[in-house]
């Protein structure tokens, strides 16, 4: 796997993750429902007692850490799903993860995005 | 006899939808993107196919990590638009094809392809996308679909080589199914896109035009390209275009392109359209 | 480095579970049957395998109609016991060993066999019964066990060549986990059975008996029988017996016998039992 | 698909009952749960009335009638399911369907099972 772990600011979503990410990703799922997105809203905290997560799953969830999400074991079609219970878009998220404001974002995407050169490999970005 | 006379590829982006159903379709931002769609919406309303075989992936919406089918076919008759977490998209219920979908079903099993029945499902974004781009606002769809969904959310999607020969089977079963159908094969997803981590907004459109270039005379390529190639130039979500090479793999080897589409940017995404019809029979 | 050293092929009729469960094994209609099993249960327990891969079908207990997987791979860290109307069997609960399926899962899929991969799941006695047959009654199972279910239940089931050829891709796969573990697979179910219609309590011992005699030398006489062959000579529900083959696909060509039992009935079906070892590599 | 339809009293389960007993096999299977069997139990027929049954399939049920539950596209391993509700066993519900008294077909099984000859193909049997 380690080829895949050569790409920077990219975190595969393989067994590794997929083991240790797998109740985190089902309390986010748990939210296509509109009761239970009423619930979390209510008490996000509690809401997440019912799914054994780590602290730094509940944490990231709690301070809207996008990346924290990823890096704890999510997938993001599955934080995804407390992003659209926010009334948030990809393009807000994916903004959050990069660590630029939104709207410098956007321009970037208009701009044609951001740029394969220099982001292939951990070697170039180091 | 049912065949497939053509196939669409095109990118299954939820903004797409959602500029949709807001109504937004004509805002500058929008508008270079759905103009390309014209051309298509208008060949496919003249084709006035039987049946779509619309291959897609789930993202989380039909099936979690409980369960995770590599390739999995949709065979019941309705199909409503799943909850994504914004609520379903305000768009028509999907309407299976039973009776072509269990013949896929069970010929492709019998043809060493371990495919999973699905009697029950939702269907998200990655399937009704597609359907908005090609048939534009409709009070229902125009004719029923097969949902073929493949997994590329969870590491390791299938290969590229076995996308590809999953199409000709399709091809192949297809053609022994005893109803004369016209049958269209979408392929779905990307094209360079990565969603997460620091590198989210990651564009290659030079990755892309190769692509789109190669799809139709040089699939051999393609069908070699390790993962790694996918995730590393077009973005980890990027991957998703190895579902391009099953509708690839369900036309003739000299199908022709008629008509190609490129646009950056839908949200996080680079979007591509193209369609690639059989050669008609020579008497 | 893994590797597979031996084979067990087994029926996992339910009513052999409930005999163990109710203390039944030595009245006269069992006892002939559990007595065959002693010296499978003594080579198991000298063998010590470190996991068992166990190729079972479920019965509509952890899947149901709604979604049914072709090969199935459960990669969770435990399994319980399913409820199947009767409450669920008073056994251990099964251990799993993500890190060898999570590995299997990867190269299967990577190998062009289209897994499911299974998070969540029950075992039913599909699983549960052949871990009784081999190991008798116990607190604690022996060693983790890795789930991998085959539909035998919904039309078509796998073909016996891409049974045995899922064998053959298992046994390149576990060569290459980075582990020493001495691994065995079990292929389950049949030997000749009918439970529903008019034939029910179908058996058909010349069929059994040929197939136990070709199994370790003349597997290709096996892979190449159609579906229709068991379903007419062996029983409708004989048809499981494809997963045997998963098992000998599994052991080197050269693969040698080491126990064989037969016994009817076994309620409605006819019962074997089959270990075959690989031969210890020659320096 | 005829020549399975070929073999004498036996129903493959093929795509054409899978599609027609789907909503039934769906209800047999939701009788795994034991609170599902205690109010199966207590009003069968209005149980029944959460699934979009046929009457065939209802009226199989209600009567028992293994054969007919089979013959209205039920599979054995969820009506099973019914069986075993009730305290019944495979064998129970194997010589009803093959038409015999259980302690008959207890016998024939001790003596060996249904022999093949004769059960191959319906030109034998009929
Ligand atoms: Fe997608
Ligand atoms: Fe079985």
């Amino acid at each position: 796997m380690s080829e895949f772990e050569d790409i920077p600011g990219t975190y595969l979503f393989d067994k590794d993750r997929c083991h240790d990410g797998y109740q985190f990703n089902m309390f986010c799922m748990s939210l296509v429902k509109p009761k239970n997105r009423q619930a979390f809203r209510s008490d996000e905290a509690s809401y997440m007692d019912k799914w054994p997560l780590t602290e730094s799953q509940r944490r990231s969830v709690l301070e809207r850490d996008w990346l924290g999400m990823i890096k704890a074991g999510g997938n993001i079609y599955y934080t995804s799903k407390i992003a659209a219970t926010d009334g948030r878009s990809f393009q807000f998220v994916a903004a959050a993860m990069s660590g630029v404001p939104e709207e410098e974002y956007r321009s970037m995407m208009m701009a044609g995005g951001r740029p394969v050169e220099g982001n292939r490999s951990k070697r170039e970005t180091d | 006899m049912a065949r497939v006379v053509a196939g669409l590829a095109t990118s299954h982006v939820p903004a797409i939808g959602a500029a949709m159903d807001l109504g937004k379709t004509k805002e500058s931002y929008w508008k270079p993107l759905f103009d390309g769609y014209e051309p298509a919406r208008k060949w496919l309303a003249d084709l006035n196919p039987d049946v779509i075989i619309m291959v897609y992936n789930d993202h989380g919406s039909a099936f979690s990590l409980e369960v995770i089918p590599t390739f999995a076919i949709g065979v019941a008759e309705k199909f409503l638009p799943a909850d994504e977490g914004w609520g379903p998209r305000p768009v028509p219920a999907v309407h299976g094809h039973p009776g072509l979908a269990w013949h896929l079903a069970e010929s492709l099993i019998l043809n060493e392809f371990d495919m999973t029945i699905v009697n029950e499902m939702t269907v998200d974004h990655g399937l009704t996308v597609p359907l908005s781009i090609a048939c534009g606002e409709q009070k229902n769809w125009p004719c029923p679909v097969i949902p073929l969904s493949v997994n590329v959310v969870q590491y390791p999607p299938p290969t590229g080589k076995r996308c590809f020969d999953l199409g000709r089977a399709i091809r192949k079963s297809v053609k022994t199914y005893d109803k004369d159908l016209k049958v269209v094969v979408f392929g779905t997803g990307g094209m360079s896109h990565q969603l997460h981590g620091e590198r989210a907004g990651l564009i290659n459109s030079e990755f892309d035009k190769n692509f789109l270039a190669d799809l139709t005379r040089n699939p051999q390529r393609l069908i070699e390209l390790p993962h790694i190639e996918y995730v590393r130039e077009a973005g980890a979500e990027g991957i998703e275009m190895v579902m391009w090479l099953v509708m690839r793999g369900a036309l003739d080897e000299n199908a022709v392109e008629i008509y190609q589409h490129y646009h950056v940017p839908a949200s996080n995404t680079a979007t591509g359209l193209m369609i690639l019809e059989n050669q008609p029979l020579t008497v």
